[in-house]
């Protein structure tokens, strides 16, 4: 038990003197490690915000059913309330023909002085049917528009397939940008922490030669440079996590106007507390990762 | 030498080579008593330091069987070495301190590995340092310290631990006539407490003062196995 | 002379050398400028990319003079013709009656419907003004718009000035973001490069000490590193020019769909071969510029 | 020493502190006259190894005023020191050799400083290497050299460029008798043939045999100046 005590005491103070003794040398890394992850961090930060906008984009993808002229107010209801039944279905809204036309009017703009010309509404009421969130595919609105086919009082169901199809592309191109672009930082990320650190570790390749002929075992060798490299790597966590806040409260307000443009109305979020956790974890993991990496490169005498 | 029955190190037929077709050790067959004191003798490239680097398993045999401290080294596992090198306190021919710690933590080095706690090791640190006339150093990082200074430290280290074999690789290459006779009785006083002591040397006037058991090596042969003169073992 | 060529040729070799001897050290800085190059190069090809997009986008503002009514066509001409000449003013185009109702019909899509109760084409004639690049802001056009108000034959001018801002803004944040991203990645891999190198020069600090002893000179010492450095650093930007065209010719295709969408019509081009040699060369400064930084550290003895 | 009036080394009061309050050398003042064989003698910490230092300017003095083939190293700027040194051949206490490259590359190093071309490096190079009786070994790395040998290397490396002055650290403390007494005997004959030797030494064995100039140091003071026995400068 004391001799435990007494090993754990040394593993720490040696980690603590390594970090101590060559403090260039632990930047280095920590600075990697931090800029490595304000890259990774960032690029989390704009994925995550741009999925809530992806949320909200796709919340607004719906189905149009136009009702049947001449329909009492009452029966549109009925239709309606029908419509929300339907399994696939999340909400429904009712859409009157003066409520349309209002709508064009504002759609068309500039132009709507022209329509000051027509005698008579043209357009019919219509029921915008909001989709559930697994639902919300070209496939999924086909079948959803296949079981309302055929309904009583519909005249015609439009579903903006094109929309949908452009809508799901985009989706598909920027998470797959996403996973692909953060897999690839990820690794280069990895790649370059582990061998900062291996650099660090070759730096001392002789304290690893002497404490191996002075009868070291490899675990007593190897704990305090992977403790170096855990502290490190955490400390680079931190740094990232400063620098990442520093970034979204100092430097995004600046173009909250573009933003809005971008993030359209999505207001930006940063890391909760357990995701910010899991970024300085991450660089733990880096860091220990990198050092038993570079620790075990055998150094037998 | 009386109690202990069993030998310290025992060499059957020895042979190491380095390149293939030429032998740094040829056929070596030997047997160290626990408390023996030793010296290796020979020219330059005789192989004094390749015999030392196999007693503590930083090199394997060729050829032949090293038994040290009951341990086949040859079937030794990797995980078996440092547990073996506990016991055995080297003094290296170039010494090996690092640079980048003090005296002090060069020789703690050594007490570390074995788990003593941190204010024994630094009893035992001053205790050996000041032996060697090396307290005021304590603090000194190596490349402050002459190159005697820094002989002694690697000495220190090698002998903090109460090594049960202390292998001596020229320990006082690096010392001037004085500190060398003082040194040397240290070291031979560990013999009389019961360390197996083996020190390789150039320096045949150091070897004909204290008459001990001298091999000679010349190009990885035993030309020559000189018993110890009279009965005492250390003075 | 001869002196000069013997010392080339010791520090070309030693240089070599020096690369072989740390293979792994070599490859870790190569690497390391590699990645740092591919996401500073990925980036360059992003804003390279979205500054076609957006003079595209720029060459579409436009200010639209709307015609009285009544005028014959050579009239329309004669105007269109007049605001040719006006300073800051690209390129007209003018729009019949008939074609401005025709797009408004195609404009509205579905609509369309509803359009064929009118009687008569409501819609003005006009004329669509291109305005010069350094123009194309919400005050330039309003400058264009002043010089043009009062014109015979002008009823109405429409500059979409809510339009121009919220693109002037998305410019501004594009751009802004751009250079902000681009500088700290620059920084970055600056850092994480210098480093890198400095740590391999670290590693073999020896070989630096014995030079010094044996009476070598600064420039006799420092001289092979730094071709080392300009060689690792010009491999790196060789490798980060073959992984970005890699990226850019198999990786995109397979969401060019998405990427139409993304780009709106502007086909992604990749770098023409003075930006490749920048890449590359930017690659060898960073090289010299680490091992520059990393070799006057002062070694005396 | 007949032709060339001026001396090589000249000390007026040079003092060495690397420590506040502790001197490594205190008021020395000597002279080395061209082709002048020189051991320094004294016990470990006296002061040698700086001495040596300084004299290769590793070292600045804290007082005092050195002239090392006409120049004042005191005064010496940053860029004199590269070209000073070259004239000046040094085997280290310690060898700094480079683990890392041959044996006949550590060698040439000191060849490739002065721009001597690679072909008539490398029959530079072995020749001394045959001198020194290790031709053989040319193409292996230094960490696979006995110490005897590495010591050699360190030795070519400061002959190879037949310097003005020779400084030698403990040259022979790794040697054997017999190789030692040909190194020394190598040594020696540079100085006949005009290069001013400097050897901090231990062995008082060799210091008797050579008959030779010989310094005392004692706690960084000169407590001795022998002056050489016979006329003859070099046998
Ligand atoms: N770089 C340094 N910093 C501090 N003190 C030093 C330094 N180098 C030498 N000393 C001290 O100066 C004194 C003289 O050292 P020096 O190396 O000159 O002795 P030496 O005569 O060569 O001894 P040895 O025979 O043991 O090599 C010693 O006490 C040593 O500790
Ligand atoms: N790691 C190695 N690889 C190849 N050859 C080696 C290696 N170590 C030693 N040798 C060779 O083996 C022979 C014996 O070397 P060793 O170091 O044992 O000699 P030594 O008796 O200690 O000599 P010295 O008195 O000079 O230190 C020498 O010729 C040496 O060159
Ligand atoms: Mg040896
Ligand atoms: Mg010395």
């Amino acid at each position: 038990m004391k001799r435990i005590g007494v090993r754990l005491a040394y593993f720490v103070r040696t980690a603590w003197r390594g970090l101590r003794a060559s403090p260039v040398t632990s930047a280095v890394a920590v600075m990697t490690i931090g800029i490595s992850l304000v890259l990774v961090g960032a690029f989390a930060l704009l994925l995550q915000n741009m999925e809530s906008l992806l949320d909200k984009l796709g919340g607004e993808l719906h189905v149009t059913a136009y009702l049947e002229d001449g329909l009492t107010q009452g029966q549109q209801q009925e239709i309606a309330h029908l419509i929300g039944t339907v399994e696939g279905v999340e909400s429904v809204s009712l859409i009157t023909k003066e409520e349309a036309f209002e709508r064009f009017r504002r759609g068309v703009g500039r132009g709507s002085a022209l329509l000051e010309g027509l005698a008579d509404n043209p357009l019919p009421a219509s029921i915008e049917i909001a989709l559930v969130a697994s639902r919300r595919s070209a496939s999924g609105m086909a079948m959803v528009v296949a079981s309302l086919d055929g309904l009583d009082g519909i005249d015609d169901l439009a579903s903006g397939q094109d929309w949908v199809e452009g809508y799901m592309r985009a989706v598909a191109l920027l998470r797959g940008l996403g996973v692909g672009l953060g897999a690839i930082l990820a690794l280069a990320t990895l790649l370059i922490v582990a061998n900062t650190i291996r650099l660090a570790v070759f730096a001392r390749r002789d304290e690893l030669e002497i404490l191996s002929l002075v009868g070291a075992s490899h675990s007593f060798m190897q704990t305090p440079f992977l403790l170096e490299g855990i502290l490190q790597g955490a400390l680079g966590g931190g740094v990232a996590l400063l620098l990442l806040f520093a970034l979204f409260r100092v430097v995004l307000p600046g173009f909250e106007f573009g933003l809005e443009l971008v993030l359209g109305g999505v207001s930006p979020r940063f890391f909760a507390l357990g995701e910010s956790l899991a970024l300085v974890a991450t660089g733990a993991g880096l860091g220990l990762f990198g050092s038993a990496a570079a620790v075990t490169g055998g150094w037998r005498t | 030498m009386d109690e202990r029955r069993d030998a310290a190190v025992r060499l059957f037929h020895v042979s190491k080579s380095y390149d293939a077709g030429s032998f740094a050790l040829r056929d070596v067959s030997l047997e160290f008593a626990r408390g023996e004191f030793v010296f290796l003798t020979g020219p330059s490239g005789a192989g004094k330091t390749t015999l030392l680097k196999l007693l503590f398993a930083a090199e394997q045999p060729s050829e032949g069987q090293i038994v040290v401290l009951g341990r086949n080294i040859a079937r030794l596992g990797e995980s078996a070495i440092p547990p073996l090198r506990r016991r055995i306190g080297v003094v290296f021919q170039d010494f090996k301190l690092l640079q980048s710690r003090t005296v002090e933590e060069n020789v703690a080095m050594a007490l570390a590995v074995v788990g003593t706690p941190r204010r024994e090791a630094r009893a035992k640190v001053f205790s050996i340092l000041k032996q060697l006339g090396l307290q005021h150093r304590r603090y000194h990082h190596p490349l402050s310290l002459s190159g005697g200074e820094q002989q002694r430290v690697a000495i220190a280290r090698a002998l903090v631990n109460e090594p049960e074999i202390l292998l001596a690789d020229e320990p006082t290459g690096n010392l001037d006539p004085d500190l060398t006779v003082d040194i040397m009785d240290l070291i031979a006083s560990t013999a009389i407490r019961g360390t197996t002591v083996v020190v390789a040397t150039h320096e045949l006037g150091i070897v004909g003062r204290y008459g001990k058991r001298t091999i000679r090596l010349d190009q990885g042969r035993i030309t020559e196995d000189k018993k110890a003169v009279g009965v005492a073992s250390g003075m």
